[in-house]
């Protein structure tokens, strides 16, 4: 499998988790992706924090709106029903807890459900954007991430040790090699990817974990 | 808002059976204007829910909206910037038949506000130094005396729309907007009396002052 | 002079306190009479807290519209370029000190410039509205009222007894008496109104004040 | 905004005029998107106001926007939730060429919402317990670690809208909204950009989305 299949993979899956009526929130990188994944029809509504709710597919090249775009900074398009609005209208939907769903990608996730998805230790920590808003305001928060670093590093950690964006916000974590959720506080694997084994999530893993497949 | 449901037609009877005794109920308008009237008349007529706690500029007037409740007795405490406009809940007060919560207007608005857009308090220098902030924290803030307010959030909200679309996204027209898109935002279920629902993309995107993410249920107005 | 036409003396002086290109929020009473003193085209912008600008003339009774009020509850009409607002943001432009003027009236304002006009001790206390809000925000703060109580009590007072609405916030006093401004701080009388002398505003004022006519 | 004056036209020469050596200046725009283009070149181009603090979402881009006012060693501080979009802007911290406030964008929008509201400060859950919390007072509210956030003004803000009115009302198109409405609330001095000034009443009331108490200067936009 590719790392493109990988992360479609994650896509797809991270897809199926949406349901009809909700309005959810799509962070930058795989995320972004989802949307090829929903069925038409789904309606389930997609919020950007930019200001928009009923983000539609990128446009074609010549149907390009310069004043249409979504966080990632690219253009889209606008769905029926449209809505446009100021960002503190559009963090106040956030903050607010009105938001269903937020798909982000990250660096860490404890076994707490602590996440660090903004800043690298010893790197720049200069860019914060919308995460720490998402993360605690969304009613339900849906981590799409391989399972392990480029050099191989657990991503699923005992501790967060990169820096937090917060704490015990996490509902769902999405990776190339299994599905977990948060049962009772506790973090669990629910479901294997396909292809993937108990074994090899045990080792990718450094996390403790309860597995209800 | 409810999680994960788009906003569905109900009628003013449906609507009203979602309230529970014990609830709080934002209810919108300034006076009578941009109150939902049909949704209160429902709630006198079709409703037996008491020990309300109503979030209300104006208690209505005496025998109308929100009046016709106090009437009845089934409102337990009130949180208003003006109970004056209605004789009869200023009377209710003094004989200790509701409880009441008076706040400057903009704190009540902003308030509501700050419930709806997760915001655990704010300060603000109204009210700062008099009656109205005895009993809360008060501190200078560039040489400035302000008092801290607490968010106000509802079980349900009450409120009037001009035109809303088949999805729920809601335009008030004039000054019947008032408290509303306040209201629509900070309720765990969100009740739009409409006068006309229009077909989705009828209401143009920048226009839409309550976007379809805060409303749960829409229903017909018979008040015009 | 009947009382009416002390409140519309009133009235009329305060119109010529308002400059071209004002924004302007008028309390109930008195000030409700000033549109009928500012000259057509003289470009004051009145204000509601209910939620609009652009304010217009009460409308005949077959012009009026049910969703267009002011914050007396009366039907109004709108002027070319008006702007409605939830209340939110109407109280947002008040507190955040963008509206210039606030005329409201007053049951007593002090030599300190505090401002008592919400309450009456072993009355009710539970009507306030707007006043508190517009006192602390407008940029400038006229009040309007009769000079003493019907029962001929001074309302200029040494310190308010009535509850306050706020501190050190009136700029202009206009009575059916005088015009009294606080330069440097200090209550000061700058102006007869028609008919009155000193002595007789002097009778009629328990605050201490200057004079500079 | 100015005390009693209505939005007067103004060239970008003579807009950017106003300001002065260490203003603060609040820059709206997602990205490009509803920045004013016109006024951000004419800043570099036609003045040389020096020692600013800039409020924007992000510093420009290389080059362009704001990017242009950091390269000419202009730009003393930056308020903002990603400087990272600019590699430049990124560089010039690290080398202390400039200071930086990183806020999370939700409570950068929030905090100058609260500057042009007269609001004092306000609690937000967002960021507690992180690194961005640091050096600011935390408390629980209802169980929930909250911290304190302070408003934020500027002495000149830089707005960019589609339309205006002669009055200077102002509508903002799509997503070019953003920060524009905040923004224009919140400067002593606000100076519109504007695509195209149309006569007044040809927008609707309802539709506003700035109304003209906020606006001093109208400048049209020669940026498309």
């Amino acid at each position: 499998m590719t790392a493109d299949d990988a992360r479609r993979a994650i896509a797809a899956r991270a897809a199926a988790e949406l349901k009809p009526g909700e309005f959810v929130n799509l962070g930058i990188g795989v995320p972004t992706m989802i949307p090829d994944y929903i069925p038409a029809g789904s309606e389930v509504f997609l919020h950007s924090e930019n200001g928009i709710i009923g983000v539609g597919p990128r446009p074609a090249p010549d149907d390009v709106d310069p004043d249409l775009i979504d966080a990632s900074k690219l253009p889209v398009t606008e769905l029926p029903g449209v809505s446009f609005f100021d960002s503190a209208d559009s963090f106040a939907m956030i903050r607010g807890g009105h938001v269903d769903v937020a798909v982000l990608g990250a660096l860490q996730v404890s076994e707490a459900g602590d996440v660090a998805n903004w800043a690298v230790p010893g790197r720049d920590v200069l860019g914060v954007g919308g995460a720490m808003d998402l993360v605690v305001g969304a009613r339900r928060v849906i981590i799409t991430m391989t399972h392990v670093t480029s050099s191989g590093e657990p991503k699923l950690v005992p501790e967060c040790t990169y820096p937090l964006t917060a704490r015990a916000c996490v509902d769902v974590v999405i990776t190339d090699l299994a599905v977990f959720r948060f049962v009772g506080g506790r973090l669990t694997l629910t479901e294997l990817m396909p292809g993937a084994t108990l074994d090899g999530v045990a080792a990718a893993t450094s996390a403790r974990y309860a597995t209800a497949l | 808002m409810l999680p994960g449901m788009p906003a569905r037609r109900a009628t003013v009877t449906e609507a009203v059976a979602h309230i529970r005794d014990g609830d709080t109920i934002l209810c919108s308008g300034f006076g009578l204007v941009g109150a939902a009237m049909s949704l209160l008349e429902a709630l006198a007529t079709q409703s037996t829910a008491r020990d309300l706690t109503v979030v209300s500029n104006n208690i209505g007037e005496p025998g109308r909206g929100l009046g016709v409740l106090l009437r009845q007795g089934r409102i337990r405490h009130g949180i208003s910037s003006y109970f004056t406009s209605n004789p009869e809940a200023v009377a209710a007060v003094n004989s200790g038949a509701i409880t009441a919560t008076l706040l400057p207007q903009g704190t009540f608005s902003e308030a509501i506000r700050a419930g709806g857009a997760g915001i655990g308090g704010f300060f603000t220098p109204v009210g700062a130094g008099t009656l109205l902030a005895e009993g809360k924290e008060q501190r200078e803030i560039d040489g400035v005396l302000h008092v801290l307010e607490a968010p106000i959030r509802g079980d349900v909200a009450f409120v009037y729309a001009d035109r809303a679309d088949e999805l729920g996204n809601l335009w008030y027209r004039k000054t019947a907007r008032n408290f509303n898109p306040l209201m629509a935002a900070a309720a765990t279920l969100t009740i739009a009396e409409v006068r006309e629902i229009v077909p989705v993309g009828a209401l143009e995107g920048e226009s839409i002052h309550t976007p379809h993410i805060y409303v749960d249920l829409l229903v017909q107005s018979d008040d015009r």
